[in-house]
């Protein structure tokens, strides 16, 4: 238990550097934040005001203190362009990236492992050059370009997938969706609405192949690395001196061994997962928080682009906690040091 | 230098970074349509298809797609080498200080470098340049920012494994001043694992810069950037499909070479096996 | 004395533990003195802080508490700059080949690091590297060659080199072969020999391997869980550790495997005296035979060398030719020889593999020591000489023992039933060696000492004639170790190896039931044997103590009285020859007297030229006339010589 | 004495294609009589680990090789033969014994993998590894079964190691360099307990080492392997004390100890050549004093009283 207690202390102290990186981004590098904040058009008498409601005038640690007890109470300021609450904004959107996430990193793990071992067993044959190039072209492919092409070639010319949005207009009316978790997917499926959970597969397929190209490669270098590894070191070659079969071996010994690394590839995976959504819910014009991240970021919506970072920093520690439990799980060593 | 041709892969690879290179650099005097690839709009000839005239087709404004990906090419070598040359010199200083001196030093290079690597890297390059304005030196200057821990965190590490070499015991125990052994031992032998970084980094920083510049954060119109035609090309993409698909496929290949380099300087490096 | 050129005084460190409050003490208040020219070993296991404690003293890591000064001045706390002059007296060798050079630079370079830091001229430099590289026994070609182009031995010559650019005075070896194949290892011993007695150099030397050790050091520290448990000469060190755990850490080297200790596979306990086997067993009797240890004193003598030039270009009459000493010495299977004149070490030279530390068995010579031990007692009044070995022993009561008296035992003229025939297996020689164990019992039998000696039974009277017989001294040592209430190895310990500042311990075989086999069981290195036969020379005054009484040496020196018989194969070589107190008198006017165990074993003492003459030899048969005749020849040769 | 295995001239060649790469393996003759222990000593890179690797039928795929091996019960060892008496008559230990068992199981589940592949039935395993981890002297075998391999020592890891070969009583135990990686005295117990159970068991042993005094401890034969030959073979007692071959003498000459004091020790000039491929003669010649014209030719293996010999210059 101690390990999970400094974990838990040490996230801590990483989201309070989170929150001081983004508060100095935001207040600290643009030389008016007020500007900023009401946008470049604004009169200098309305942004002198306003400096003094925002209490912009205080000095820089007093500010980051109000802004730390504001955030805590839920008030993450008001976004400029939609006028709404930036929490409200972003609970509002964040099912639909959560799902895109989840279904992204299950292709990438599904995927990514099951191939990477396939090269692995066949090393140095041809199946392992194929993956070994397919891999390489996944982490060096650009997610949007990615995006605009399978739109084009699988939504444009053979129509196989919708080119855009998470459900078909008309579902609304005939199969509306009962709100349960606020996961729609998760929702239909639940209370057995299956022709919605059709539908948002459908159009679930294009993006989530899109946003997880990355991470597939990462994770199927990696597998492929880390078993070839645990294959050359000692204690295989004695698994093999004692008589125990090839399949033994590779699958239960090797594998095992090599799970740790992977997981832990996984968490950092997960970086690209959450940046990736920006381009690809712009490209599928996805209701995210990606595409909501982008245009706030386009129009220097500067509550809302601190709320999302915020987010994000949360979401990828959250995962990273995730994984260092699975490897402690996986791995005695990680366990007991 | 014979690796980069050890096999199929590897020289296709080589290939690719060479005309990568003599565009950036030749671009100009290669390009067939120069003053469209700078910019001039050219609009009675725009959206047409690949062909022989224009091989690659032309964009909206009539510019020929061909001369301006070639234009591309530059800024792409130039942020890539700019944001890897910032970050590899930020990151290897503070990394060695940290490695050699260790103490409360390491430990503050050492936190802040974490705090910048629980974030999402690219997260971190896009607010910056929202805040410093969108432009090539700004996008630049975003990437440094997020790119520099990851240097130091791996300078760092090798760095206290060579400094627990005997030979820098040895030369520490003769009392070679601290300074010479941070040159004269440890940098030169963390050089290997910073190449292999290096060159792994280039293709990620030119699908980074490409990413901001696709969002529209990266150079302005009318600059060619590939990131930028793509974004241009984008809501085409049904009917004129070859502005963004070949623009993009640019970015690609430079980044697929850049990183099968990476991989073919860790065999050579590292010969065990190639590990990601 | 000689001079420190490091003091090491009180040295500990301690790690902290990661993630505890704790501290783990790696090294714990260690104090060494280092003297010039001398090779220190330290000795330990992996984790017993030896490595550390190097890094303290070379001032790689600073220690917690205590000081190491070097020539005088102390390392601690300088600033970098002005320790430089200090450290370039010191060298650094590591373990691992590879690592010891940084990979980017070449060979030149590495060597010429300590000197340009040194402020060197380049041209200098040059010659200076050149000089190394090449007193390493590597070509100057290879100075521009990398790390990784050199093979493991190739690379710590360059280390070596390097150690030596600023001729320091004290160099760290810390395991410098452990990871080399033994022939490379040889090649890098013998050039650390090499450099040291050229260079004046003092060794710091640490391994876990004892054979190293004990080839290289003069001294050895034992290291155990950061404490200096043990430290001395590696000769006695070595052979006779006293820590439990340098005990065991030797026995555990040397030693086989309990299970069953390697034995020559032609070994049999009924033939082992014989030749060829002799060979191996006389100096490895512990290894069949249980044996009581004799400590070594604690401050040993220390023996001056004055070689006897006249020795080496003896000819001594053999039979009807004369021949050189080495062919007379090789031709008697000798094992080893050591004359002493004047208490000065005259010659020395060992065969067989023996070493000076090698023990060999004594045979009959032992009972010289328990005659000497008699004469102690007798002039305390503990033992009244002329009572019988009954009276002290009631179990020997109703044998020939019961008759005879302690003084007629010592002089050998009890009247006994006693074949002395060693080759006869049914003669009461036999039977003796079957109860001392030196021979397998027949089926049914067994003996014992103390269920052996009192069916001895004899007739006629005593104290007539010489009758030589074994089993007198085997009945004598149970008598003393019955009146003291001590085993008998302990008596031997106490008042004579001990007191004669012997260096290395002796042993002394025991019968089944733990009694010691006085008659030829003592097994002593040649060297301290010489120290017993000088105690008499000098009338029993030796390492400034009266060890034996001077009354009781001189009447051995006079020999017995003329009326007991004398049989003629003492006549025949001495004419005036005579048996007293466990001693051969020669009778001649140089008043010679010797002791001699079977199969070759000789101590010689000739008081007219101050000479003492210790040979151990393997001879295949026991006894042989004409080898009697030749050592006589030998020995009167030897001492003659001037 | 029936004789467990007997390999006569085996040669291993590395290939790439049909080129020879380095061909480690020229000539290696072993006999080990059930019961005995045959130490085979020679430097770092001289074929020993190959030769094991060879007997137990693992070596690469890139290796090509001739010669035969007789394992008693099977004849001539090939392939096919091989996977049944892996593991089971014929058992190996290594050397650092740390990075022999599997980090992510427990000791428990490892021994229990190679006692189900010898197809012991499931009930009996576990009171089976009760016995055997008590017959190599552990007594608290409930906790050992438990733990994983970072919990326990060098000297513990390596009683397991033998207690899992002896799961299914082999015939020969090969123990490559078993106590290389252990200090003096544990490596001398661990020696001691290999003995007695060799003793109480009766299989055959293969004691590979570098360690000469190691090696001269256990064994009842000895071969000097050199660049890939076995260059001389002979009782343990006779090879110790008069050594025949120039480089075995120069070998034992080369043993530093408290009786060959400073700069007596043989160092035998020069280093093993790296690459074996294009020998011609004796291996040992350019390192060799006694060398002359004659050994030019490969020496054969000749009998000389007990010994086996590979050299002119010697016992004509």
């Amino acid at each position: 238990m101690k390990v999970l207690r400094n974990r838990l202390s040490s996230a801590f102290l990483v989201l309070l550097g989170a929150s001081f990186i983004t508060f100095t981004l935001a207040r600290v590098i643009p030389n008016d934040p007020a500007l900023a904040y009401i946008g470049p058009k604004a009169t200098a008498a309305e942004a002198a005001k306003l400096r003094i409601t925002l209490g912009l005038d205080q000095p820089i640690p007093i500010q980051y203190v109000k802004y730390l007890f504001q955030t805590l109470q839920g008030n993450w300021g008001y976004s400029l362009s939609t006028k709404q609450s930036v929490l409200q904004e972003i609970t509002s959107r964040l099912p639909a990236t959560l799902e895109l996430i989840t279904f992204a990193m299950g292709f990438a793990l599904l995927l990514g492992i099951t191939l990477g071992v396939y090269a692995a067993k066949y090393r140095g044959r041809f199946q392992d050059s194929v993956i070994r190039i397919l891999a390489i072209a996944g982490v060096s492919m650009p997610a949007f370009w990615l995006g605009l092409l399978l739109q084009m070639l699988f939504a444009g010319r053979l129509a196989w997938f919708p080119a855009t949005g998470e459900f078909d207009i008309e579902l609304k009316y005939d199969h509306p969706i009962t709100k349960i978790t606020g996961f729609p997917i998760f929702d239909s499926i639940i209370t057995g609405n299956y022709h919605a959970t059709l539908n948002g597969l459908h159009h679930m397929i294009l993006p989530a192949l899109t946003l997880s190209a990355y991470s597939f490669g990462l994770l199927s270098r990696m597998a492929r690395a880390n078993l070839l590894e645990v294959m050359s070191q000692d204690h295989v070659k004695v698994a093999r001196a004692y008589g125990l079969s090839e399949r033994l071996i590779f699958f239960k010994l090797a594998l095992r061994n090599a799970l740790p690394p992977i997981v832990t590839v996984t968490g950092m995976s997960s970086a690209y997962l959450i940046t990736g959504t920006f381009f690809v819910e712009q490209v599928y014009n996805w209701p995210g928080i990606g595409s909501f991240a982008v245009n706030s970021l386009l129009s220097i919506d500067y509550p809302a682009i601190m709320g999302i970072t915020l987010l994000a920093a949360i979401g990828y520690l959250l995962i990273n906690f995730i994984v260092d439990i699975i490897q402690s799980k996986l791995d005695p060593r990680v366990w007991l040091q | 230098m014979k690796f980069l041709f050890k096999d199929k892969l590897t020289s296709v690879a080589s290939l690719i970074l060479l005309l990568f290179v003599t565009l950036a650099i030749f671009g100009p005097w290669i390009a067939p349509f120069p003053k469209e690839g700078a910019g001039a709009s050219h609009v009675d000839n725009s959206y047409i298809g690949p062909g022989w005239h224009h091989l690659l087709g032309t964009d909206e404004l009539g510019r020929d797609l061909l001369s301006r990906i070639i234009y591309g090419a530059r800024p792409a070598l130039f942020i890539a080498l700019a944001v890897v040359g910032f970050a590899a010199i930020i990151g290897t200083l503070l990394g060695l200080i940290a490695g050699y001196r260790g103490g409360w030093i390491d430990n503050v290079i050492m936190r802040v470098s974490e705090l910048f690597l629980s974030f999402p890297s690219l997260l971190l390059s896009l607010v910056a340049v929202t805040f410093l304005g969108p432009g090539l030196v700004n996008a630049l200057i975003a990437l440094i920012i997020s790119w520099w821990p990851w240097y130091a965190r791996l300078i760092r590490v090798e760095a206290s494994i060579v400094k627990s070499k005997p030979y820098v015991e040895i030369s520490a125990a003769m009392g070679v001043p601290g300074r010479t052994i941070v040159l004269r031992h440890i940098l030169r032998n963390v050089t290997t694992p910073l190449i292999v970084q290096i060159a792994a980094d280039l293709g990620t920083v030119i699908l980074a810069a490409g990413s901001l510049a696709f969002i529209g954060l990266g150079s302005q119109p009318p600059s060619a950037d590939w990131g930028l035609m793509v974004a241009q090309g984008r809501n085409l993409i049904f009917d004129q499909w070859w502005i963004s698909t070949f623009s993009g496929l640019a970015i690609f290949l430079a980044v697929l070479a850049f990183n099968i380099l990476g991989d073919a300087l860790r065999d050579h490096f590292d010969p065990r096996i190639a590990r990601q | 004395m000689k001079k420190v050129v490091m003091d090491i005084s009180h040295v500990t460190k301690k790690f902290h533990i990661r993630n505890s409050k704790e501290f783990f003490t790696a090294v714990d208040d260690i104090s060494i003195e280092l003297f010039e020219g001398e090779v220190l070993g330290i000795v330990g296991e992996s984790g017993s802080g030896k490595s550390t404690l190097a890094r303290c003293i070379f001032g790689i890591t600073a220690p917690t508490s205590g000081s190491v000064s070097i020539l005088g001045q102390s390392l601690a706390g300088k600033r970098r700059k002005s320790i430089r002059g200090l450290r370039s007296n010191l060298g650094f060798v590591f373990q691992d080949p590879s690592g010891s050079i940084n990979p980017r630079m070449s060979v030149f370079d590495a060597i010429s690091e300590p000197l340009k830091l040194r402020g060197d001229a380049k041209g200098e430099i040059t010659k200076r590297v050149e000089f190394l590289i090449d007193r390493v026994g590597l070509s100057s070609n290879q100075l521009v060659r990398k790390s990784h182009e050199l093979s493991g031995g190739q690379c710590q010559r360059v280390a070596i080199a390097r150690a030596l650019a600023t001729n320091p005075k004290i160099v760290l070896l810390d395991e410098p072969t452990s990871s080399l194949d033994l022939s490379v290892q040889a090649q890098i011993l013998n050039l650390l020999e090499e450099l040291r007695s050229d260079f004046k150099l003092t060794y710091f030397m640490i391994s876990h391997n004892l054979d190293v050790i004990a080839h290289l050091s003069d001294r050895v520290a034992v290291m155990k869980d950061g404490k200096c448990v043990e430290i001395g000469e590696s000769a006695s060190v070595l052979t006779n550790p006293q820590h439990s755990f340098t005990r065991e850490l030797i026995t555990v080297h040397s030693q086989n495997l309990e299970s069953d200790p390697i034995l020559p596979p032609n070994f049999d306990l009924d033939h082992w005296q014989d030749g060829p086997l002799n060979k191996w067993a006389f100096q490895n009797i512990s290894k069949f035979l249980p044996v009581q240890e004799i400590a070594p004193s604690t401050n040993p003598f220390q023996f001056h060398q004055q070689p006897l030039e006249a020795l080496e270009s003896l000819s001594v009459p053999n039979e009807a030719q004369r021949s050189s000493l080495i062919e007379l010495l090789e031709n008697t299977h000798t094992d080893a020889i050591v004359v002493l004149r004047d208490g000065k070490l005259a010659y020395e030279k060992y065969f067989h593999g023996m070493q000076p530390n090698s023990l060999h068995l004594l045979q009959s010579i032992s009972k010289s020591m328990l005659g000497a031990l008699f004469g102690e007692f007798i002039a305390r009044g503990v033992i009244d000489p002329d009572q019988t070995l009954g009276h002290y022993v009631p179990e020997l009561k109703t044998s020939v023992y019961g008759s005879a008296t302690i003084a007629q035992a010592l002089d050998m003229n009890v009247a006994i039933n006693f074949s002395e025939d060693y080759l006869d297996p049914n003669s009461e020689m036999a039977r003796l060696d079957r109860a001392c164990g030196w021979r397998h019992n027949f089926t049914g039998e067994d003996l014992g000492l103390s269920s052996f000696l009192p069916t001895l039974n004899g007739n006629g009277e005593h104290g007539k004639a010489f009758q030589y017989c074994s089993a007198n001294t085997d009945a004598l040592a149970w008598v003393i170790s019955r009146v003291l209430g001590k085993p008998y190895a302990e008596l031997l310990q106490e008042e004579i190896w001990k007191p004669l500042g012997s260096m290395y311990s002796a042993t002394v075989t025991l019968d089944k039931d733990g009694l010691a086999v006085g008659n030829g069981g003592v097994s002593t290195t040649a060297r301290d044997l010489a120290l017993f036969g000088q105690s008499l020379l000098n009338h029993g005054f030796f390492n400034d103590q009266q060890i034996l009484p001077k009354a009781w040496v001189d009447a051995t020196f006079n020999g017995a009285s003329k009326e007991v018989l004398v049989p003629a194969y003492l006549s025949s070589l001495h004419p005036e020859g005579s048996y007293k107190n466990q001693w051969w008198i020669t009778g001649s006017e140089k008043r010679e007297i010797f002791a001699v165990g079977i199969y070759g074993q000789y101590m010689w003492i000739d008081p007219s030229t101050k000479t003492v003459i210790v040979k151990f030899s393997s001879i295949p048969i026991p006894v042989d006339p004409i080898h009697s005749r030749i050592h006589m020849s030998l020995f009167r040769a030897i001492s003659a010589a001037n | 004495m029936t004789t467990i295995l007997k390999v006569s001239d085996l040669q291993v060649d590395f290939m790439s294609g049909e080129k020879i790469l380095n061909s480690p393996l020229r000539g290696i003759n072993l006999e080990i009589e059930a019961g005995k222990t045959l130490g085979l000593v020679g430097e770092t890179g001289c074929g020993k680990t190959l030769t094991a690797s060879a007997i137990m039928g693992l070596l690469p795929t890139t290796a090509s090789q001739r010669g035969t091996i007789e394992f008693a019960g099977h004849g001539f060892l090939e392939a096919s033969v091989m996977g049944a008496i892996r593991g089971s008559e014929i058992a190996m230990i290594f050397q650092n014994p740390q990075s022999a068992f599997n980090p992510i199981f427990n000791i428990g589940a490892q021994l229990t993998m190679v006692a189900q592949r010898r197809n012991i039935e499931r009930g009996r395993i576990p009171e089976l590894l009760i016995d055997r981890l008590a017959s190599v002297g552990m007594s608290d075998a409930k906790r050992i079964l438990a733990s994983y391999p970072h919990e326990l020592s060098g000297g513990m890891l390596q009683r397991c190691m033998i207690a899992m070969a002896l799961i299914s009583t082999p015939k020969l135990l090969i123990a490559d360099e078993p106590t290389t990686a252990l200090d003096a005295t544990i490596g001398h117990q661990v020696l001691g307990l290999i003995r007695s159970l060799q003793q109480r068991q009766g299989f055959a042993m293969l004691f590979i080492s570098h360690d000469v005094s190691a090696v001269a401890k256990v064994s009842d034969v000895i071969s000097v392997v050199y660049a890939g030959r076995v260059v001389e073979s002979g009782p343990a007692y006779d090879l110790m004390n008069n050594p025949q071959h120039p480089y075995t003498r120069g070998l034992l000459g080369a043993i530093p100890s408290a009786q060959k004091r400073r700069g007596q020790l043989t160092a035998i000039p020069g280093s093993v050549p790296s690459s074996l491929k294009d020998i011609v003669g004796c291996s040992f010649a350019p390192r060799c004093a006694l060398a002359d014209s004659a050994c030019s030719k490969e020496p054969p293996l000749v009998h000389i009283n007990q010994q086996l010999i590979a050299c002119w210059k010697v016992g004509t």
